[in-house]
């Protein structure tokens, strides 16, 4: 009998979740050719809405052995995940957790207070615990707020000074204008943190085209290849990056269909780390492959 | 000879006569279209008002009836001063006014148009089957059958007006005010219409009568006042006056004969024939021809189906035909196709159908014509206002500015204007759904005149009209439609109401007779 | 055919009281149905349509609204942000009664939501009919606001539901009676009641008129201000109803509640039958047309076909195909 | 008054070129620029006003073909995505010719990215009127179809441009003539030619008339579907148009690529004037509705009052506000 693995992820709106598409898919078409008893099923969503929904589905259609999940949001997924995990099927969460941890077997994560913290810590550290810096963040949810508190904590006790923080939504035109406008606004301005890669694109374009020299540093987070390779070349303004693999979703499902085929039994948290990318370990996370 | 004015002879002013406007005027900014109007309606009065296009008869009856505020003037009611903020305040205080221009919701059903604002209840609820009833019934009155759940679009023009009108019969009123309720209507419902007016009349309800035909204004009226450009010319006992009195006095000169005599000459050759046309759900196996130099006439009740034979045949709605210009075979799929092969089609709703009412007058006058003002790149705005002038002085379009826009015009001269719009495509077969809707005596006269002088250039002309009177004194051959078949044709001396009316509304033998026409 | 009788041209035939323009939205959904089945015989069963319909209870709830709005001349976008508010306030609110009133603190919730749903929707009715404002760029600009209030609210975070209060509150969603989700009901009951509303009192006539032509409107004597703004009060009361439902549902309110939501529900009074420049609204048709919408969905989920990425392209086409049915039906 | 000349009506004053309702937008416009500067006196600074108007000359001239279709009776809520795949299918384009063709791959991409747009438009065109289709309904499918599309094209992460034509692309978003930078003079190009097309040929008076009032329109002669239709192409070509301009900016297309640019383009074009049910368009108004948009932001950020999360409620305070300021001004 076949065993049905089902992965429930967000739809590919931007960057970073392309990637997660990315990657469940290869994984997906991977494990189904290897494995020919079982069958995993890649569905996205582009809301939480759209999320609980496709659970509904996915569940109502047939029942599940598995089910790998990377929410839309914590709250709002918590009890349709509970009904799944109710008829019998294997938990895993990927990246953001669920509000109740009874519920996950398998739980595989990013560290996004370790994302904005590190940045943090490498820029208190450069600039001398001294300067002026402006913070791009992304769509209101967890994961922007948690790379923002990280941020925040990594900066304390430093005379660092977040002039102006503002949206952008992950969004790299946004991104651009609203750089543009930082430039316009702020005359002295050592660096910028945009908290996801998507948006340093933007910033990157507005600072060049502005020529204005004040800017150190230009970093953004996410390990996307873009931003690694600037690392691997050894760019002035973006020389160190954060991961926030986007690939975590293929772990998560080797794991779980591993653990079904019965090969290695594995329970628990996988914690990813976030460390600082540099010119020295970049390659690691370079995939020239991947969309993102 | 011309009678005194009525009111130096009238009863001491004083007296609680049902309405008393005094000094009533309007100005649009520097324009003033009427002034210094003081009128008088007694309970169980018909009260006509006469005058030429754009004298300010549909002004006056907006101030009347709390449509438009007056710039200067009252109002008395009963002796008591009023003045209105919104029409819904003057029908509380028992006047309502049956508007010239059709106005009811699209969309909705006739019952529910007719009982717009004013629904019938059972605890709370819409009492639709009750309301379809009255409405059922207070349409039948007026000699209207359509069907009180059917959606007003999908209603002829004419239906349409009687709605209007069973709309302001629905609640009793103190003043009913007519705006050329009959303009729209054909013989069978004018006469109801006149009965009703003259119940109204019996039950001491005042009534306010506007109408360009003055046989109906001689039949009613009670009084009648004259306004000439804006202003008043005199009130007048009804009965003293005659047609050509009346006339005189709107116009302020004397007028020749209404109609232009009739051509001699023989009819020349075939110009448009029409054969087996069929128009789904209107129109049968139709087939008629025009020639050069002639004026045919199209007689028949509201619903014979005469317009939509002429939109079937000029691309408005889906027909088939096979028609022939000067022997050279057509196929036309749309008005443009139609206007380019030299057919012009005036259609019968001016207001839905025939202007822009929010666009200035000249974009109006060009816009089925509009390749002759763009010889190169760009449209020449010179030459339309250009057109636009020599269109005013053609037509006698009356306007007190040319910045107006074509919703502002008064409704006779909207129709003048959609005459001279058709007109400026050139071309050679015209075909006019009812040309003198509106107009007034001395204007239809001018537009005979001129339709006579069209055919007189070898073009042929197509009148459709439910004016009887009309076609008799216009058309060379009338044809007379019912329920979508032609069933009869008449010229010459045959060409009188009786016969048309036969035509119009009995079965003839073999469906198309042809009473002492030609073979 | 010449069966016609006599000088009595009304005699055409008459008017069916079962008309093909309610029946367009119908047709679109079964054919769907048919669709669905061949796709995957799973699509029919009964735990999956339940499920489906129950979920489109939100869209379906708000879009009965937006029909009152859309028949009486108006358009409303900020719906979707409303809904995210009117959640947050509510669970604000049941949370910090929730110590002192226990599970009282939810029907005192329900109230909250409610009344907060009518201020929005006057807000929005006020701003259009007074303030004479194009309603896309009105409601865009509250649309704007309402999401901006609910992000502040929630310091870009999310405002959970109090965990005591979780399961006393969870039937509203979960529930049923009689075999039947407590959504499908709730859902039913609204649809029923507005087209009580909109078919059978003056208020309707009035709404339907307002939206059809203005001036006529007006000339009978109808407030096309006051007509407008009660129906986005209507709205605004909807749009807390499927908030009421919506809670238990995700249990939170967050910034991206409800986003897109206009879309959906603006689609699905449009694939009911109601013209977008208004008149007559089809209270029925626009439950059918939130349906439609969400077995689309669903059967995006359910089929195999469609590379992700391409979802939103196949919905796109079922959607225009959806309303090409819809149309020439009639 | 009453000094009118007799019997020559046409010798009247002639008609202004300017009216009220044109000048709406620039009172608004004239209003947040004295706001802006009491603000942050940088806001009137050449970098920032310079910056600001070459970013809103994408929607500005997406927004000029929006005044055809919405005068036309229209509406396009494609826009957005309808940018992103044609950025998308020129940047694939150009990729592919750049290695044999070297630079010339960039004007050659050019005219893919205007035959797309052309294409794009005639799509949305013949849905809508051959398809009779609402046209939201119509656009929103179509919207949700080229999303699919570029997403799909980028595997839902970056198109990004060869990088041996970025320098040669690059004067396109970032040159300057005399001073001036190119997108402002193309957006000013376009407008220029748009209000031609618009105020000065026959085919804007058919435009005109078929948003005013279809039967009379129809009754003239005017084919509504060839006319809407050829309104939906000029807008595909404006929008190619945008997005040429676009790419050198940010050098890459993403599946976030003009994402909600619709509805900024509709609201440029209502704060422009031109009333979203047909009719006349308002082309200067429009521009200016797309710059007072982009000001709007630009203030948001060079201000301080507000709070990050407020910052859409402020801005949907501010439209309503430039709505108001333009109502009231006729
Ligand atoms: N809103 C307006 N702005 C400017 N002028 C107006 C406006 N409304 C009417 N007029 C002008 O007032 C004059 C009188 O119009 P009115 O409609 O009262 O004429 P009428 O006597 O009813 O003519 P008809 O017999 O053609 O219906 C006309 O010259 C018309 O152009
Ligand atoms: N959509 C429709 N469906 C069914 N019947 C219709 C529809 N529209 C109009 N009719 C009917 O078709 C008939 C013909 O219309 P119409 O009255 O315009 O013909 P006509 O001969 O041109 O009359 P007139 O020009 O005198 O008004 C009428 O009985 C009308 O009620
Ligand atoms: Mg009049
Ligand atoms: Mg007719």
């Amino acid at each position: 009998d076949k065993k049905t693995v089902a992965v429930s992820i967000p739809a590919a709106d931007h960057g970073w979740t392309a990637g997660v598409v990315y990657h469940a898919q290869a994984a997906a078409k991977e494990i189904n050719a290897a494995f020919p008893d079982v069958e995993v099923i890649v569905k996205t969503s582009p809301s939480a809405t759209a999320q609980v929904s496709a659970l509904e589905d996915l569940s109502a259609g047939r029942k599940l052995d598995a089910l790998v999940i990377l929410p839309q949001t914590s709250e709002e997924l918590t009890m349709p995940v509970k009904a799944v995990k109710d008829s019998g099927a294997f938990i895993t969460v990927v990246d953001r957790g669920l509000n109740d941890p009874a519920i996950q077997d398998l739980y595989v994560a990013g560290d996004n207070i370790a994302v904005g913290k590190n940045t943090a810590k490498f820029l208190v550290e450069k600039l001398g615990g001294k300067g002026n810096l402006v913070v791009l963040r992304g769509i209101p949810t967890v994961i922007d707020d948690e790379r923002i508190k990280g941020f925040q904590d990594g900066i304390a006790g430093s005379d660092l000074k977040i002039l102006d923080i503002q949206y952008a939504n992950w969004n790299s035109d946004e991104a651009f204008k609203l750089m543009q406008d930082y430039l316009a606004k702020y005359p002295q301005i050592d660096a910028v943190w945009a908290n996801d890669d998507d948006m340093l694109l933007g910033v990157l374009e507005a600072v060049k085209e502005s020529g204005r020299t004040d800017i150190k540093f230009a970093l953004g987070g996410n390990g996307m290849k873009d931003i690694v390779k600037k690392v691997i070349d050894g760019d002035a303004m973006t020389p160190v990056e954060t991961p926030y693999p986007p690939s975590m979703i293929k772990t998560a499902i080797y794991m779980t269909v591993a653990n079904l085929v019965g090969h290695a039994p594995v329970r628990g948290t996988v914690k990813l780390d976030a460390p600082l990318i540099t010119q020295a370990n970049a390659a690691e996370f370079y995939f020239p492959d991947s969309p993102f | 000879m011309v009678p005194r004015d009525a009111n130096a002879t009238s009863k001491a002013a004083s007296g609680a006569c049902l309405l008393r406007t005094r000094g009533l005027s309007k100005q649009y900014g520097p324009v003033t279209v009427l002034s210094n109007v003081s009128i008088e309606i007694e309970a169980g009065e018909i009260h006509a008002i006469i005058g030429e296009n754009g004298a300010g008869k549909s002004t006056l009856m907006r101030l009347i009836s709390g449509y438009v505020d007056p710039s200067a003037g009252s109002l008395e009611i009963e002796g008591h001063a009023v003045s209105f903020a919104t029409p819904h305040e003057a029908q509380d205080a028992g006047i309502v006014l049956v508007h010239q221009e059709i106005l009811l919701a699209d969309g909705l059903t006739v019952a529910e148009n007719l009982f717009l604002g004013r629904e019938l209840t059972r605890n709370g609820v819409v009492d639709d089957r009750r309301m379809q009833q009255i409405a059922a019934d207070k349409l039948a009155e007026l000699g209207c059958h359509v069907s009180p759940n059917r959606l007003v679009r999908d209603v002829a023009l004419a239906d349409r007006q009687l709605v209007q009108i069973a709309r302001a019969l629905l609640d009793d009123y103190k003043l009913v005010i007519f705006d050329e309720p009959t303009a729209v209507l054909t013989g069978n419902e004018v006469e109801r219409l006149l009965d009703i007016v003259l119940r109204l009349k019996e039950r001491n309800i005042g009534v306010l009568y506007i109408s360009h035909r003055l046989d109906e204004v001689q039949r009613l009226a009670d009084k009648v006042t004259v306004l000439r450009d804006g202003k008043m010319v005199g009130t007048y006992p009804g009965r003293t006056l005659s047609q050509m009195d009346m006339a005189e006095l709107m116009v302020g000169r004397e007028l020749s004969a209404l109609y232009p005599p009739k051509s001699d000459a023989k009819p020349g050759e075939p110009m448009l024939r029409v054969m087996n046309a069929t128009v789904p759900g209107y129109v049968e196996d139709v087939s008629f021809t025009a020639h050069k130099g002639e004026i045919l006439g199209l007689a028949g009740m509201v619903g014979a189906g005469r317009t939509e034979l002429f939109e079937g045949l000029v691309g408005l709605r889906p027909a088939s035909a096979r028609i022939e210009l000067n022997g050279v075979p057509l196929h036309i799929r749309s008005q443009r196709e139609a206007i380019d092969a030299g057919i012009g089609y005036l259609t019968e709703d001016r207001k839905a159908k025939g202007l822009l009412l929010q666009e200035r007058l000249a974009p109006n006058l060009t816009l089925s014509a509009l390749g002759r003002f763009h010889p190169g790149l760009y449209l020449r705005k010179r030459r339309e206002t250009a057109a636009l002038a020599e269109a005013v002085a053609q037509y006698d379009i009356r306007l007190k500015s040319l910045k107006v826009t074509a919703g502002q015009l008064s409704g006779g001269n909207q129709q003048k204007l959609l005459l001279a719009k058709i007109l400026l495509t050139d071309p050679s077969v015209v075909i006019i759904d009812e040309p003198t809707r509106g107009i007034d005596i001395a204007n239809k006269a001018q537009i005979y005149t001129f339709i006579r002088k069209l055919v007189g250039q070898g073009k042929a002309c197509i009148v459709i009209s439910s004016e009887m009177q009309e076609l008799i004194g216009l058309c060379d051959r009338i044809l007379i439609m019912r329920q979508g078949r032609i069933n009869g044709e008449v010229s010459g001396e045959q060409m009188t109401e009786t016969n048309i009316a036969l035509f119009a509304t009995a079965d003839t033998e073999g469906g198309q007779a042809a009473v002492g026409g030609r073979a | 055919m010449s069966t016609v009788t006599q000088s009595a041209p009304s005699r055409r035939p008459r008017d069916f009281a079962f008309s093909w323009a309610d029946a367009g939205p119908f047709l679109a959904l079964a054919a769907l149905l048919v669709i669905g089945f061949l796709v995957n015989p799973d699509f029919l069963s009964v735990t999956n349509l339940s499920n489906v319909i129950t979920r489109s209870a939100f869209i379906a709830i708000i879009a009965v609204g937006a029909t009152f709005v859309i028949s009486s001349g108006g358009l409303d976008l900020s719906v979707g942000s409303m809904a995210a508010f009117i959640t947050g306030i509510t669970i604000l609110f049941m949370n910090a009664m929730a110590p002192s009133w226990g599970a009282w603190a939810i029907p005192a919730g329900m109230v909250v939501a409610l009344m907060t749903g009518l201020a929005c929707g006057l807000a929005n009715g006020v701003i259009v009919t007074v303030g004479k404002i194009e309603p896309f760029i009105a409601t865009l600009g509250t649309m704007g606001i309402f999401r901006a209030l609910i992000t502040y609210m929630s310091d870009g975070g999310t405002i959970p539901i109090d965990r005591t209060l979780r399961e006393a509150y969870r039937p509203v969603y979960f529930g049923t009676v009689g075999g039947i989700p407590i959504p499908i009901l709730v859902s039913l009951a609204v649809a029923a009641i507005a087209s009580f509303i909109l078919y059978k009192t003056k208020y309707g006539r009035k709404c339907a008129a307002a939206g059809a032509n203005e001036d006529v409107a007006r000339y009978s004597g109808i407030s096309i201000v006051r007509t407008r703004t009660i129906a986005y009060v209507v709205q605004g009361a909807c749009v807390a109803i499927a908030a009421i439902c919506y809670v238990p549902r995700l249990g939170a309110a967050t910034p991206t509640t409800g986003v897109l939501w206009e879309l959906q529900v603006i689609t699905a009074v449009v694939i009911g039958g109601t013209a977008l420049r208004g008149g007559k609204g089809h209270i029925w048709g626009t439950v059918a047309g939130a349906v439609i919408l969400e077995l689309i969905a669903n059967l995006m989920v359910l089929s195999d076909f469609v590379s992700e990425y391409l979802v939103a392209a196949v919905q796109g086409v079922i959607i225009i195909i959806a309303m090409l049915i819809q149309r020439f039906s009639k």
